[in-house]
């Protein structure tokens, strides 16, 4: 453990350096769009934010949060030292000088295209061209990820591998295979184009390569929550994990289906036809597989935390719980938010039905109650859990770190709770400014304003979680209270080689890309689209 | 919080915990059933909130195709 | 009760994980055969008409030329209705229809992706350059409703909204040509 | 504990690999079954589409619904600009030279744009620093007509294209002067808060979306700093009137249209101060 300290640190303080600076950015939005703050800030000024915004909490956080994270992983689950740690800090600083050449021009508003892009506007190229440095940096950890996992088996033959690292190595592959799509868009149809070599761009093929990535990379995101639920929360809660193979069972399943869905960001296009729609849907409704076994094996985790101390009845382990415990406490609350964001996606999935509801306010509510909600949330308690452990220090009191997951809570759900209703009465997204004086919008108007106190109070916890973390690094030296990993009810002796690496299920994840992808991809190259005329943002 | 020697790494094989065998039987005879009703219910609630906003909602304000 | 078999004992784990699996299959089913039933019974699917249009002509096409665009209703009977999504505005900027009727939207964009949507209806769809977009509905209630533009299309995108006046069948009127406009209200 | 009798892998392998594969296909296959096969097939039938064009639209082969009949429309065409932003056309623009524009608009422009492209009396608008893009759409309009004016029609329609793109190139070229601080002060803020924000209530969105370098907007849109106050209020109220134009699907028509004369006047007067 004692090699990868600065190693983690210098990735998590980015992350959320980034986090916070897009936190204030966030609640600036949410004041500019409300009736108190109508005549505030031009239109540039407000898509710069939103640019901002999206890169630093889709891009920088989480890519930096994963990489510290995976290091982390990779050292203390297999209990070996890092292979390749100069690596790591040639991808670190890579990526660094990504994020650099990614965020002046957004700040000198010369790419104010919003993180997904929407070519035929075209940013500055140096947009592009950091954000695919950032990527480059993360395939480097994504190859160290696996490297590290490939050693250990072989010094270890025949044994599973700790459920951590086999979930983050599978979170490593599935972004290496969903980087395909992004990578493919920038690198043959917008840096050329941004570099003025091409005068125009198939927008079609364009939405298609993007939506490639667009839902793995949210799982990318989503992943680590889950390598806590299942390997730090029923240890934290004082329990045992209900079932290992589930755990296994539940990373495959997101790196099989969580890959050939990414059309059904495409429901409402016009390039495709309802045929490979409905097998998007079909697919989506599978990725709700894994999150839905997840659910049902950490409860039953929980449960026998609770009871073992004492909770009795269908529902008294509930309360026996040790809600004290940060990392228990945000499991309890990522739960609840991953319901009702959960509930958001059943309806964005629902085919037809998203027409009712696509780019309204209730897809925006979706994605910050599951990414920003339940697994942000958990990127906190995962900070929580290992700061002691990368800083030697211990906490003086828990409860400004039970606050500030409070608080985080509180805010996400009355900011999003409005945004479903008012999405459904179609408000749509990306407003600098909303005609209030217009009949059917000056009804929404309390509710921005109810969402924007939520904004306040979010920013609140966002400066209260970097302080938390800040305090830790000059609290008294402590020993470390209890080990990190959780035990299996039943401790896997020997498991079949599908559970215990990936070969398999590439092969799968290959066929079933061709499959749901092929044809839609193929299409562009049989009839390309008409190509339209590229709109530079300078 | 019950705190015991600083473990050399984290990894599960190592380091045991202070769950009680006997107790974790005892306890495993009744497990899943609580988490199963909560989650069934709750998944359940969200469905029948679909199959409600698909008909109420949805279905109401015209056909689309 | 003595330690029981750690086999049985993990198969019984893995039994209660399988029912739960079936219990949730069962209901992630009722929410498809709901898709499946509406797309069958009811014709409910997302827009979709894969028919390609150049974008960068588009102005010197026929049925998406200035004066053709709007509501129409042919000699059929059919009421179709075709309107330019462009930077930053709907052309025309309000569009009438009818109540309780079979209506087709076809869209088009000369410049970049724009989306839409109507307020309170189920009309929605994304406009891509390169593309016709067209959806077909019937509108169930009637009154001024908003179409704003729902996908970022540059500085003005806050400002391109359309009105979509729903009118009852008796002050659908259609002119000589077929063509009904708003009524200025 | 004993050690645990590692068994081969591979033994335990066989039915994950088998089983694996055999419920990610069939999923797959239940998918396009239903999705390319059935509902098409089902819903062609209500609108009396044959199952085969059905399948096809739904794999979006053909186009339309498997739903409902395709509309057509023989509508001809009447466009109001004849100018096209293909590639070739921006191939033109980009090989346009200016040396060769300097020869023809000594020649023909200079009477009254000015060499400089500062025009000499104030009907006619300053080129100088003007876009490449707006001045070869003007000049190819009034070479089709699409839009009029007695000497500029006969001027423009004596011009190749090659000609108009050299011509628009080498007033691009040209400096633009330095705006009069003192006229930037004068802009009331309601003006300024059309250039920057639009009006939302009126569907006006801000000058600055389209008239700003760089934002984004359409290509032809022509900058409009240092533009002569009476020549851009001409504009404006020939806009609004309808007797101007060529802006492709009236976009300026329908904002000018909207605009009160005294806001024509205050945008006339800050353009005539160059926008910050």
């Amino acid at each position: 453990m004692r090699n990868v300290e600065r190693l983690c640190l210098a990735h998590f303080w980015v992350a959320f350096g980034a986090f916070l600076a897009a936190a204030v950015l966030g609640t600036w939005q949410m004041w500019v769009r409300s009736p108190l703050g109508a005549d505030v800030g031009t239109p540039g000024q407000y898509f710069m934010s939103v640019t901002a915004h999206g890169v630093a909490m889709g891009y920088v956080l989480t890519t930096f949060f994963i990489m510290g994270f995976g290091y982390f992983v990779a050292v203390t689950a297999l209990a070996r030292p890092l292979p390749g740690k100069a690596w790591a800090w040639f991808a670190f600083w890579m990526s660094i000088v990504g994020v650099i050449m990614t965020t002046v021009p957004i700040a000198t508003g010369s790419a104010s295209v919003l993180f997904t892009f929407y070519p035929p506007l075209t940013g500055s190229p140096w947009f592009y061209i950091g954000l695919v440095l950032v990527v480059v940096g993360s395939w480097i950890w994504c190859v160290l990820m696996i490297v590290a996992m490939a050693a250990w088996k072989r010094e270890n033959a025949g044994r599973p591998v700790p459920l951590a690292m086999f979930g983050t190595v599978a979170n490593a592959i599935m972004w290496l295979w969903t980087t395909v799509g992004v990578a493919a868009e920038l690198l043959f149809q917008v840096i050329p184009a941004a570099l003025g070599l091409t005068q125009t761009i198939d927008v079609g093929l364009a939405r298609t390569l993007f939506s490639w990535t667009l839902h793995a990379i949210v799982y990318f995101w989503l992943l680590p929550a889950y390598i806590a639920f299942y390997t730090m929360a029923p240890r934290a809660a004082g329990g045992r994990l209900y079932s290992d193979t589930m755990g296994r069972l539940t990373f495959i399943l997101f790196l099989i289906y969580s890959l050939p869905v990414g059309m059904h960001h495409l429901l409402m296009d016009p390039e495709h036809g309802n045929g490979t729609k409905f097998i998007q849907v079909l697919l989506t409704a599978f990725v709700s597989a894994p999150t839905l076994l997840t659910i049902f094996t950490i409860t039953a985790s929980l449960e026998i935390a609770g009871r073992l101390r004492g909770g009795r009845g269908l529902f008294g382990w509930i309360a026996a719980l040790p809600w004290d415990r940060p990392m228990v406490l945000a499991v309890g609350l990522s739960f609840v938010m991953l319901g009702f964001g959960g509930f958001g996606g059943l309806i964005n999935m629902g085919y037809g039905m998203n027409a009712m509801i696509h780019n309204t306010s209730w897809v925006t509510a979706h994605f910050h109650l599951i990414f920003g909600g339940s697994v942000v949330i958990m990127y906190f308690a995962i900070a929580y859990e290992i700061w002691p452990r990368l800083t030697g220090r211990g906490y003086t009191s828990l409860a400004p770190l039970r606050a500030q997951l409070w608080l985080w809570f509180i805010g996400m759900m009355v900011m999003t709770l409005p945004w479903h209703w008012l999405g459904l009465q179609g408000q749509w997204r990306r407003v600098a400014n909303f005609n209030y004086a217009d009949p059917i919008i000056a009804g929404w108007g309390p509710w921005v304003i109810v969402s924007f106190v939520a904004g306040l109070v979010l920013l609140a916890s966002a400066l209260l979680f970097v302080r938390n973390l800040l305090v830790l690094h000059l609290s008294p030296q402590a020993a470390i209270a209890r080990p990190l990993y959780a035990l299996a009810v039943h401790p896997p002796q020997r498991v079949p080689a599908a559970l215990n690496g990936f070969a398999l299920w590439n092969v799968l994840v290959l066929i079933v890309m061709a499959l749901a992808y092929g044809y839609p991809i193929a299409q562009f190259a049989i009839a390309p689209s008409p190509s339209a005329i590229v709109h530079r943002i300078e | 919080m019950h705190s015991d020697q600083p473990s050399a790494s984290d990894s599960p094989f190592e380091v045991a915990d202070e769950v009680d065998e006997a107790a974790l039987a005892r306890v495993m005879r009744v497990v899943p059933l609580g988490a199963g009703v909560l989650a069934g219910a709750a998944v359940a609630l969200l469905v029948l909130g679909y199959l409600a906003i698909y008909l109420l909602v949805f279905i109401p304000r015209g056909t689309i195709g | 009760m003595t330690e029981l078999h750690p086999e049985m004992h993990e198969r019984r784990i893995l039994g209660t994980e399988l029912l739960w699996a079936f219990g949730v299959g069962v209901l992630v089913a009722a929410t498809l055969s709901m898709i499946v039933f509406t797309a069958l019974t009811m014709n409910i699917n997302p827009p979709s008409n894969v028919e390609r249009i150049d974008p960068k002509a588009l102005h010197l096409s026929g049925e998406f030329a200035e004066h053709n665009l709007g509501t129409t209703v042919a000699a059929d009977g059919s009421v179709t209705t075709r309107v330019v999504a462009t930077q930053f505005m709907f052309v025309p900027r309000c569009i009438a229809v009818p109540q309780g009727r079979r209506v087709t939207l076809r869209f088009s964009t000369p410049d970049v992706i724009h989306g839409l949507l109507i307020t309170g209806t189920n009309v929605n769809t994304m406009v891509v350059p390169g593309y016709v977009a067209q959806v077909h509905t019937e509108f169930t209630r009637s009154g001024d409703l908003l179409m704003p533009c729902h996908e970022y299309c540059g500085i003005g995108h806050s400002e391109m909204w359309a009105t979509v006046q729903v009118l009852p069948e008796g002050e659908f009127k259609p002119d000589s040509e077929g063509k009904v406009s708003c009524a200025q209200r | 504990m004993s050690e645990p009798r590692i068994s081969e892998p591979h033994v335990l392998d066989q039915p994950w690999r088998v089983w694996a594969t055999v419920t990610v296909l069939a999923i797959v296959i239940i998918g396009v079954i239903l999705g390319v096969v059935v509902i098409p097939v089902v819903q062609g039938r209500s609108a009396g589409i044959d199952a085969y064009t059905a399948i096809c639209r739904a794999l979006g082969i053909l186009p339309g619904s498997p739903a409902e009949p395709q509309p057509f429309d023989r509508t001809p065409s009447t466009p109001v600009s004849q100018v096209t932003w293909t590639p070739e056309v921006l191939q033109i623009l980009a090989r346009a030279d200016p040396e060769r524009g300097r020869a023809k608009v000594a020649e023909v422009c200079v009477a009254c744009h000015g060499e400089q492209g500062v025009a000499v009396v104030p009907e006619v608008p300053n080129l100088a620093g003007q876009s490449g893009a707006a001045i070869y759409k003007q000049l190819h309009d009034y070479r089709t007509d699409s839009r009029t004016h007695p000497q500029m029609s006969v001027i423009a329609k004596a011009l190749e294209d090659a000609q108009i793109a050299d011509v628009a190139a080498y007033y691009a070229g040209q400096p633009k002067r330095n705006p009069d601080p003192a006229t930037l002060a004068e802009s009331p803020a309601a003006i300024v808060r059309l250039v920057e924000l639009g009006d939302p209530a009126r569907n006006i969105p801000p000058c600055a979306a389209c008239h700003r370098p760089g934002a984004g907007g359409p290509i032809e849109a022509p900058i409009l700093s240092e533009q002569d106050r009476d020549y851009l209020i001409a504009q404006l109220k020939m806009y609004a009137s309808g007797e101007r134009r060529n802006d492709v699907y009236g976009r300026m028509r329908t904002i000018a249209a909207r605009l009160t004369p005294a806001e024509i006047a205050g945008l006339a007067r800050y353009y005539r101060a160059g926008f910050k």
